[in-house]
């Protein structure tokens, strides 16, 4: 019963999605491809035919569309892990705090677009429950996806960045250098996977979509950076 | 022997023309006129470079053009050669490219490059830039490069004009021999009278786009109502004359002009050609005695059969007879009135010796 | 890392088949317009210049939708071999087509441009054909604006992935491409690989480009 | 949708002033180029023809490490107008004349390498020094070079967004450029309004082009 | 006056020039060579085009070139007018653009501009595009431009080959007012010893990279030594003259040469003009006897003061003198043996009116 599947996986999930590939490849006979792209992007590939198996979002947004398009199979929206958002100042020394955003050595606070990425729409509704969006906007500077953020930050251009908790660990950031803004602050990341239609009768599909809501997920979840999804946690 | 007819009109900007010729083309046919009279735009007209032209070209039996009958043969099928006024050396070739350019797309003939390289002196410039040629090599290198296409028809457009004259006296017999020799029918555009008696048989004379005279050489060259319309300097006469006699001593050819004697320069000649001379009008003179102890060599009795007076200016022109055949001789109109010359009057031809001008046929080897 | 060799085959083939199809479909257009007086030319020249103002991703969002299996095109290819268009090196090929035509067009175009037409006639009285002359004379005198041309072209090519990432999807041997490998190294935050990659890339484009334009240098003769 | 006005109004800014300095550097680069001997040639060229071989994002992640307030030019930019170079219009400014050099200077160079010597050493005898034969000959007979190196660089600067996104900072405004506006409405899966902003684009760009080819139809005499 | 002053050495290619020149240049200066003698070179040398050149060059006070000392003033600060053999009209201008070109660059002079433009019949072309000119047409605009650029030395190279030869004849005076009038010192190319002689006082002749003679025309036309080296057609005499009466009737005007009287045409002269007279030798024909009713009008009693026999081939030249002056007769050895004539001999010397040349001061208006 050996079969292949193609998982597309948002960009910042990819190294999670190859490492839960490597598991499920070892144990059966089964064979996957990933290909990482921006949610945006591989959806309209889906819309246009693309030879995807699983869909693997950011956000619910895209995949709910999909469902309530008829793209899936019925089993529906996945919300397969939820993102943790991380303020990250590199080389300061104190955790960082509300305050730290207002000092005025730090000109430029990077974050995503939120427009474009959850991580984005979560860092901004963090500013304004804080009631600083408006003090901050002329120092906020908004990068195209998470990681393009980690970039403001890493090379110097951004004194702080509200970035996701998963890229920092990813480019193996001492975990004392940054703040988890606790997750009740923010708009929650979560992020939705669906088996697309194709996909109904491929039993590899079938089972990386059921592998990711089994236990065995969860230490790679928490390894890299993610809330494990309340129905996991709960058991 | 083919026959060329040109009968196309058409224009280039603001000039207009309206060509119509009909020639057989055995050996060279010059064209003349002034400057902008249109020779370059007929030999374009001929080689289909103008695609305004309408009308009808054909050589032989051959159509290159029919615009009635939808017929137009684009040029690189025409079979033309041409020596284009501004040279146009493929820049990219040097000059044996240039040479290989055109010999590699034509018929094959054993021995022909070596000739036309050799004929033309270019040994000495094969592995030249183009750029790097004076202006006077470039005029051989361009007629080299025609010769070798071995066109159909062979359109040269003042190919020597940047030619020193020793250069050019050495060409034109060449140039001559081509044609006669393997019957490449030419046109030839030439400021220069010299250089359309030596060579040509037959000329175009054009003006203001169209052609206003066409004929025998010889025979144009005496027309004084030409004069102006086609720069001739001064009429004279071209006449055929056969060698007779030698004399090695003091290098002079006894040649026989119907009837008549003629001694010119023997170099290269030898017994039994057949020669072309060139008499200008203005290097005959006339005397009414016989002259005696005199440099000049050839005189011949003759007589007055026209006086081509124009009743005004310096000069006017004499006709003579000299048993049949024809001289013409420029004289001050003063010089008229006083020995005094009247029609039918006997005298005497005085020709130069050094103003008779042979082009026996010149060998390439 | 085998992956990422992959990806540098693909790219490879894919800017070395670009370039050599744009070499035969350009060369006739930027001809075209170079020697044309037709009063639709500008607007041709409009049309090929345009893929250039487009975002590539717009771009590749939009050649998804023309080229996409349920359109004209893309049913047409899907009959005809039994693949998509889409997600394909041969869609890859066709939408690195349309992005780099400019790239090509242009440098040609003005090349061709500069040949006067006195070398063409001179060329046809030496019973030299059309297509004789294009080989034979106009391809020698704008051996500069091909090495320009190809050289955008191929380059270009190699380093567009906007439209590439779209219409391609990523997909590994397949069409996911060097700059999309390089992007993806970023996107991780794996900075090293990123960096290694692209030091390699442009030091091999460096010593390409080095040694063909080395190569370029024996001036024209004539058209210096 | 007012946001999206100030995106197009950048973007022609932006592609304006980047154009007008790419005129100025790239002109005595080319021209350097299309007629120097000297043995260093061919790798200034190659360095030229680099920027292109980068994949956009990853040419604009280098920028932002050489640009940003901590390095040579980043700092000293903001000594000298205390503001950070990276994020700002300036910076856009930098990034796309890196990026959109070689799109400038090869066109140029293929035209300027057409011009023979004989026009110049003709203009010389007539008391024209080396700037006014650049203005007075160099200028006219190449402008069809000229055209085809503006249309590239301008069509390219206002499609590029790869590198803007990276080092522009999407600020409203100030680096928020039209084809990052287009990707967003993508992105965000808001197609009607990426169709009619790409639409608009695209029809713009198409009357702009086909005005500018139309006005340059009347061939430069004599180089047809 | 000034003095020009080059003394170089550089190589195009394989060619290799060693320039050495030193002469006032006052009017027009010939450059006389055969092809590929190096006349270009020389020219493109002193405009400063070639930048091989190692050497001095200098016109008056003005320094071109002075390796040695590290000068070289660029082409566009020299200030001179080149007429390139290939024309070499600004492609983007019309033939007004062209002219404007020079002028506009040039310092200031009213009406110089109408008049270079009537007296080169320009006023047709002036909206022309310079690609739809014909051969010769081109030519004019070429010498047009050079002029307008008021150089202070003129360079021409080749600048009426495309000329007929009624054009020719026109602007020769035309240009020899210009050097004149406008004291623009030139060096003029040409192939043809007939412009030579109308146009300059002095020559150079070049063979080969060097410059081999130079001196008066009337002086180096005479030598028999160079002419093989300068491709002289044949040598003759320019002689200096003066117009001392006109006949209307006859169209002849009177001159004095020294003692001699000579009639010539009298179109364009008025008395009192100074003309030069061109003598080509092989229009002398001597006389023992004194000739009776001949059509030749200048009969003039002579000496023979040389016999320059070279012992072989058809000709031999005869210096005569003719009470000081000197006139070269170019007889066969044939008429030397037969008269015969000796050293110190006296004779007639016959020379044709129609082959003096005048060239008046050509009126503009
Ligand atoms: N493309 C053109 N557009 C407008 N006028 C032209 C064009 N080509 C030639 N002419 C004009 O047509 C006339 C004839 O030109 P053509 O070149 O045929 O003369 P030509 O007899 O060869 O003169 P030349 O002896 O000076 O070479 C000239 O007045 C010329 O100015
Ligand atoms: N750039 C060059 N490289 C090599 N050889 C050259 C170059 N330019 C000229 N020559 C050669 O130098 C010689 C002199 O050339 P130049 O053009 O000065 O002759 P010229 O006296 O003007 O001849 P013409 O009367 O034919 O115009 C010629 O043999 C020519 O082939
Ligand atoms: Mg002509
Ligand atoms: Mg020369």
């Amino acid at each position: 019963w050996s079969a292949e599947a193609t998982i597309a996986v948002a960009a910042n999930f990819r190294q999670v999605a190859l490492q839960i590939a490597d598991v499920i490849e070892a144990e059966t006979p089964h064979r996957y491809r990933i290909v990482a792209g921006s949610t945006g992007a591989l959806y309209a590939q889906i819309r246009n035919g693309a030879p995807f198996d699983v869909f693997l979002a950011a956000d619910l947004a895209r995949p709910e569309w999909l469902h309530s398009e008829g793209a899936t199979t019925s089993e529906g929206v996945l919300t397969y892990a939820t993102g943790r958002l991380a303020m990250w100042m590199p080389g300061g020394d104190a955790p960082v705090t509300a305050e730290t955003l207002l000092a005025p050595n730090v000109r430029r606070i990077a974050i995503a677009n939120p427009q474009l990425a959850p991580y984005g729409a979560a860092a901004e509704s963090y500013l304004e429950g804080l009631g600083l969006m408006e003090k901050l906007r002329s120092r906020i500077v908004m990068a195209g996806n998470v990681s393009a953020t980690y970039s403001l930050v890493a090379s110097g251009n951004a004194e702080i960045g509200l970035v996701a908790t998963s890229t920092l660990r990813e480019a193996g950031v001492e975990e004392d250098a940054f703040t988890l803004v606790p997750a009740s602050a923010h708009r929650p990341i979560e992020q939705g996977a669906v088996l697309l239609k194709r996909a109904a009768d491929n039993t590899a599909a079938r089972y990386w979509f059921e592998w990711l809501q089994s236990p065995d997920v969860v230490p790679l979840l928490k390894a890299a950076g993610y809330q494990v999804p309340e129905a996991l946690a709960a058991e | 022997m083919v026959q060329l007819l040109v009968d196309v009109s058409g224009q280039r900007g603001r000039f207009e023309y309206r060509w119509q010729v009909e020639t057989p083309v055995d050996g060279v046919v010059g064209v003349f006129g002034p400057n902008g009279a249109g020779k370059t735009s007929l030999l374009r007209a001929i080689a289909g470079l103008d695609r305004s032209t309408r009308g009808r070209v054909s050589l032989g039996g051959q159509i290159w053009l029919d615009s009635a009958a939808g017929i137009e043969v684009p040029t690189h099928r025409r079979g033309v050669g041409y020596v284009f006024q501004d040279g146009r050396l493929l820049p990219h070739l040097g000059v044996r490219g240039n040479l290989q350019y055109a010999s590699r797309r034509a018929p094959a003939e054993r021995g022909w490059f070596e000739d036309v390289v050799s004929g033309l002196d270019l040994e000495p410039l094969m592995s030249r830039d183009v750029h790097d040629l004076s202006g006077g090599e470039r005029q051989r290198v361009a007629i080299a490069r025609a010769l070798l296409s071995r066109p159909a028809l062979l359109l040269m457009d003042e190919p020597l004009s940047a030619n020193d004259l020793s250069r050019r006296r050495a060409l034109l017999p060449y140039l001559r021999r081509i044609a006669n020799e393997f019957r490449i029918p030419t046109l030839y555009v030439s400021h220069s009278l010299d250089e359309m008696v030596a060579l040509t048989e037959a000329m175009l004379i054009c003006r203001e786009g169209q052609v206003v005279a066409q004929g025998p050489t010889a025979e144009l060259a005496q027309r004084s109502d030409l004069r102006e319309v086609s720069d001739i300097p001064e009429a004279g006469a071209a006449l055929s004359a056969q060698v007779v006699a030698i004399d090695r001593q003091t290098a002079l050819a006894e040649l026989n002009v119907g009837q008549h004697r003629f001694s010119v320069p023997s170099r290269g000649l030898t017994e039994g050609d057949e020669v072309r001379l060139q008499i200008h009008a203005r290097d005959v003179a006339i005397a009414l005695d016989p002259p005696s102890r005199l440099s000049i060599r050839n005189v011949l009795p003759a007589e007055v059969v026209n006086i081509d007076d124009p009743g005004f200016g310096t000069y006017a022109d004499v006709v003579l007879d000299i048993e049949g055949a024809q001289l013409r001789s420029r004289v001050t109109r003063a010089a008229i009135m006083t020995l005094p010359l009247t029609v039918g009057q006997p005298c005497f031809a005085l020709v130069k010796a050094a103003s008779i001008e042979e082009h026996p046929a010149f060998d390439l080897h | 890392m085998s992956s990422d060799w992959e990806a540098v085959a693909l790219t490879a083939q894919l800017a070395a088949v670009t370039t050599l199809l744009l070499l035969l479909i350009g060369s006739p257009v930027a001809w075209w317009l170079a020697r044309s007086k037709h009063p639709m030319k500008p607007l041709v020249e409009a049309v090929v210049a345009l893929p250039l103002v487009l975002p590539p991703t717009v771009l590749g969002f939009y050649l998804l939708v023309f080229l996409n299996p349920d359109s004209v095109l893309g049913s047409l290819w899907l009959q005809l071999t039994d693949e998509t268009l889409t997600f394909s090196f041969a869609g890859l090929v066709v939408a690195s087509l349309v992005y780099s035509l400019p790239f090509m067009v242009q440098p040609l175009q003005t090349a061709f441009a500069a040949i006067g037409d006195d070398f063409l006639e001179a060329a046809a009285t030496m019973r030299a054909s059309p297509v004789d002359r294009f080989f034979s004379l106009v391809l020698p005198l704008t051996r500069r604006g091909y090495l320009a041309a190809a050289t955008l072209t191929f380059a270009h090519t190699v380093g567009e992935f906007g439209v590439v990432l779209m219409i391609g999807g990523n997909i590994p041997g397949e069409t996911r491409v060097l700059s999309i490998a390089i992007f993806e190294h970023v996107e991780m935050v794996n900075y090293p690989a990123a960096h290694s990659l692209s030091l390699g890339l442009l030091l091999f484009s460096f010593v390409v480009l080095a040694v063909v334009y080395g190569l370029n240098r024996r001036p024209v003769a004539g058209i210096r």
